[in-house]
């Protein structure tokens, strides 16, 4: 393994560590257990947002903790769930009495899990909403988007409901935003590369030079299929037609773009890509009004990216130009 | 088997189920996420440790108890919450019981798959561990020899497996693989029949 | 080659494409040649700073180009220089009056190309000074540090001449805080994986699983020797001495630290590192003032990172905290 | 040698070095960044490029500052631009030479020794395309037949080469390895050597 680490089983609380001795300012771990992480200055008295899922995805999850966006994060191992005791305590932790939404991606473990906290939350009178990232649409036809697992484009759900969230809106009206953002976003991916677990030391999946694997996840897996390693301008078409149908894109309508790095994709790449997306809109009438481009929502060290589509709409839009500061992330 | 004697057989099988943590890392590495041999063993691990504290002559229920909490937090997932799920349904029948029978063990089966099901909002043929833990819980009643019995869910275990490996998964991250989920062995069924063939090695006197 | 990319050649120029349309409000060029980028709002009438230097490295040095950071830019093809005429041309953009400082890194290419631009600018009278980053302590002893190369720690000095310029100082006082943070500051660095440049499609050594490059520079250069793979302590240990030992630093000293990764390392593993940078700092008495993990000078899809470390006085401590915003860098 | 043949002959060189990019890419990927195939094979299409454009019967001088600016911009780097400096500086020499004899050409690489030197603050022993370029220079001037010369040049630059192999490089990228570029070669001082010998083949009739 061509990674930098001590014992593999310490890696995220190593992590973590390191993540509070640089950032005491911005976050801090309520209780004892520093799986759990929260602003520095929670509980604010607005309504909460909590996320969670398994590591090796930064600046995803935690990363999207701060003024403007999340409020708090359970910590998992590696592409594995937090404990509902830890969702739970994120929960109560940043709970000033308005309210807490958890805001996280669609995956069994998760679900099961902060489910679980809901009840546990429930006992303590912490009201709670719930909406889940399903934004990829490589995972499941539009017919069964219900069931579409979440990757990069929940950083678009964090940025808006986190908005709402500090200009004081309530929970209901949180949680409406953020399942507002997930119905509007849409995302697919290629990878590259393989992920290693650090705990396992093997790799996700082999891929022979000159191919690409077409609808990744953000935990290694593999895509819907496998192809010819294309250049960026037909990947970006690859990527792009999905998303455009998905969301029904029409000559007219206003778009947020995020160009999202797997680990080990030049920054470079990203902005190749950006470029023939920009084209590519162009010509189909839809402006792009907001991008990001750059690692949002990782696999460790996987090669590729990933496109994400937000539709926006006035209030939307409103919404993902509001100022965000978190120790991974600042918006101005 | 009497209260202690299940303590002991427990323990015996998580020591004898870590065998299988590379095999499962694998097959969930091909229609997963590769984190089940983790969950595996260190669930393994947490259980032989949560049973050693609590010592000899626990209740059933309570051993049950004791399991489903160090399992579903030693690596939260999928398989720790639906596991952790699962026993909890099953411990609840056992509330009485103090020496246990192939049917109690089958009750205890049926409970644990129908608690799956319903968190996990899947049924059989969704090519999931209820695949193999349904018609295994079933075999299960149908000796009142222990080890017969277990035979005979052994081998249940297996058909189910092979005959689920042709089919599409429908539920969880092999679901998202659609039909390349198709000849892919599901990992989650896959370690229910070890955790029946751990059982059977490790407590072979039995 | 694991890339997206389109035909080779182009890579530098699409990218630079795709940066333009994704920050039309942030950069423009100011002429007919892309590869000369400035701020915006260029010319400023305060003093000018100009960097420069071959792609491959984003941010370095093109995400650089912000309020409080540099005023402009010449970009050369992968890992090769700019020409002296475009050094030249950022130069002219972002003059208005107050001169221009060159501040880039030790390079033969790009000291030759600057210095013909300082030929170039003296024809149109613009006044010029300059200042190399020569960081690496690998790269030559302390008796030779004005041999060094510039690596990642050329950021502090950004981000300090940028901040002063910010705030009206001269010429000659901008060229001379870049000089001291330059003359305080010190990196090593680690390669766990080679870079492949887009034209050749070579990787840039071969190395076995199992072992590390140590004393890397950012072009995919070998180290000054290789050993086998340690763990993050042991790296950081390693790293972090010899910084200890150019800089003289002693118990009560306060320092900045940047732990930058080389492309393919995930932001994880930096964190691990920087738990136990904060961890040997306290050891000898030297207290962590400030601190940036992440990205910062990379080498396309190379594995590994670097250490740098600012020895700090009040002075550069204040410059450093002041807020910078380039579409790449925040600090607010 | 007329100014019609020199940029002829140059254009020949140009097509036929660029055999030896790979070579170059590989040396300066061991001693340096590796972009020297680069630099080479995009200046030599610059050159031809500039020298087509150009057209016949232009003054020597004159056909080398199209060189050296050409050469400059196709990729700049070091080698760019210290080559383009010294054929400046050589070029100067030549501002009244119609017909070019050996000795002038082996003055024209004093020059162009002089101002790689001075721009890099390099000696001969450094390691670098000096190494080559001041024995060959030198021996240039010991004939008067144009192809004995040439090929007396070649054996030095060939000897120098592989006497500075075992040295340690004091200049440029190849410096910071320190020890370790003990045993490596000089890519800056083969491409020297290949220069030579692609006019020799590219020129034969001459
Ligand atoms: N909804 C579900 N219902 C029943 N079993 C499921 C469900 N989802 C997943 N599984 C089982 O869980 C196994 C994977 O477990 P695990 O690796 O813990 O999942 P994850 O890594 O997605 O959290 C699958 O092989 C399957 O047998
Ligand atoms: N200061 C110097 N003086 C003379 N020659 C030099 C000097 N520095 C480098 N060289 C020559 O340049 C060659 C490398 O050229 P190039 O690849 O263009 O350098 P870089 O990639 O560092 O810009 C070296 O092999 C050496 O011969
Ligand atoms: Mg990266
Ligand atoms: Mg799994
Ligand atoms: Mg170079
Ligand atoms: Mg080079």
């Amino acid at each position: 393994m061509r990674k930098i680490i001590n014992q593999p089983n310490d890696f995220v609380d190593e992590m973590i560590d390191g993540i509070l001795l640089a950032h005491p300012d911005k976050l801090k771990t309520p209780g004892d257990d520093k799986r759990v992480l929260v602003r520095a200055d929670a509980p604010t008295g607005k309504v909460g947002i909590v996320t969670g899922g398994g590591s090796g995805h930064l600046p995803l999850f935690k990363g999207y903790v701060g003024k403007g966006l999340c409020s708090g994060v359970a910590v998992g191992n590696v592409f594995s769930s937090p404990s509902a005791q830890q969702c739970f305590e994120a929960a109560k932790a940043v709970d000033g009495g308005a309210g807490v939404l958890f805001l996280y991606g669609n995956y069994g473990g998760d679900v099961f899990n902060f489910d679980l906290a809901i009840d546990l939350a429930e006992l303590e009178g912490i009201e709670t909403r719930t909406a889940l990232g399903r934004d990829d649409v490589a995972s499941q036809p539009n017919e069964r988007k219900l069931d579409r697992r979440g990757v990069a484009g929940i950083f678009f759900a964090f940025k808006g409901a986190g908005a709402a969230a500090e200009r004081g809106d309530g929970l209901e009206a949180v949680a409406a935003v953020a399942e507002d953002i997930i119905e509007h976003t849409a995302t697919m991916g290629i990878g590259l590369s393989p992920t290693i677990l650090p705990t396992t030391g093997k790799a996700s999946f082999d891929l022979p030079e000159g191919e690409m694997e077409i609808g990744i996840g953000i935990h290694g897996e593999t895509g819907i299929h496998r192809g010819p390693l294309e250049t960026a301008d037909q990947i970006v078409e690859r990527l792009m037609a999905p998303l455009v149908a998905d969301l029904v894109l029409v000559r007219g309508d206003r778009i947020a773009v995020l160009v999202n790095g797997m680990g080990a994709t030049p920054l470079e790449e990203l902005y190749v890509m950006y470029r023939h997306v920009h084209q590519q809109a162009a010509l189909i009438g839809v402006t792009i009004e907001k991008s990001y481009i750059g690692e949002y929502a990782t696999s460790l060290e996987m090669a590729g990216a990933s496109l994400s589509i937000l539709k926006l709409n006035d209030e939307r839009l409103e919404l993902l130009k509001a100022p965000a500061d978190s120790p991974f992330f600042v918006e101005v | 088997m009497d209260a202690t004697g299940l303590s002991r057989a427990i323990r015996n099988t998580m020591v004898e189920i870590k065998q299988y943590a590379d095999e499962l890392r694998d097959l969930d590495t091909a229609l997963g996420d590769g984190d089940l041999g983790i969950t595996v063993s260190l669930g393994a691990d947490a259980i032989v440790e949560a049973l050693d504290a609590a010592g000899d002559d626990v209740p059933p229920e309570e051993t049950i108890r004791t399991c489903a909490k160090a399992f579903a937090n030693a690596n939260p997932s999928t398989m720790a919450a639906l596991v952790a799920g699962a026993l909890l349904s099953g411990s609840r029948l056992w509330a009485t019981s103090r020496n246990l029978t192939t049917v109690d063990a089958s009750a205890f089966a049926k409970a644990a798959g129908d608690s799956i099901s319903k968190r996990g909002k899947s049924v059989v043929g969704d090519k999931t561990i209820l695949d193999a833990l349904v018609p295994a819980g079933e075999a299960l009643g149908t000796s009142s020899s222990a080890s017969e019995a277990l035979d005979r869910a052994i081998t249940a275990a297996k058909r189910a497996i092979a005959e689920t490996t042709s089919m599409q998964s429908r539920r969880g991250r092999a679901s998202w693989l659609q039909e390349r989920s198709i000849g892919l062995q599901d990992p989650g069924a896959t370690a229910f029949l070890r955790f029946l063939e751990s059982w059977k090695a490790a407590n072979v006197a039995d």
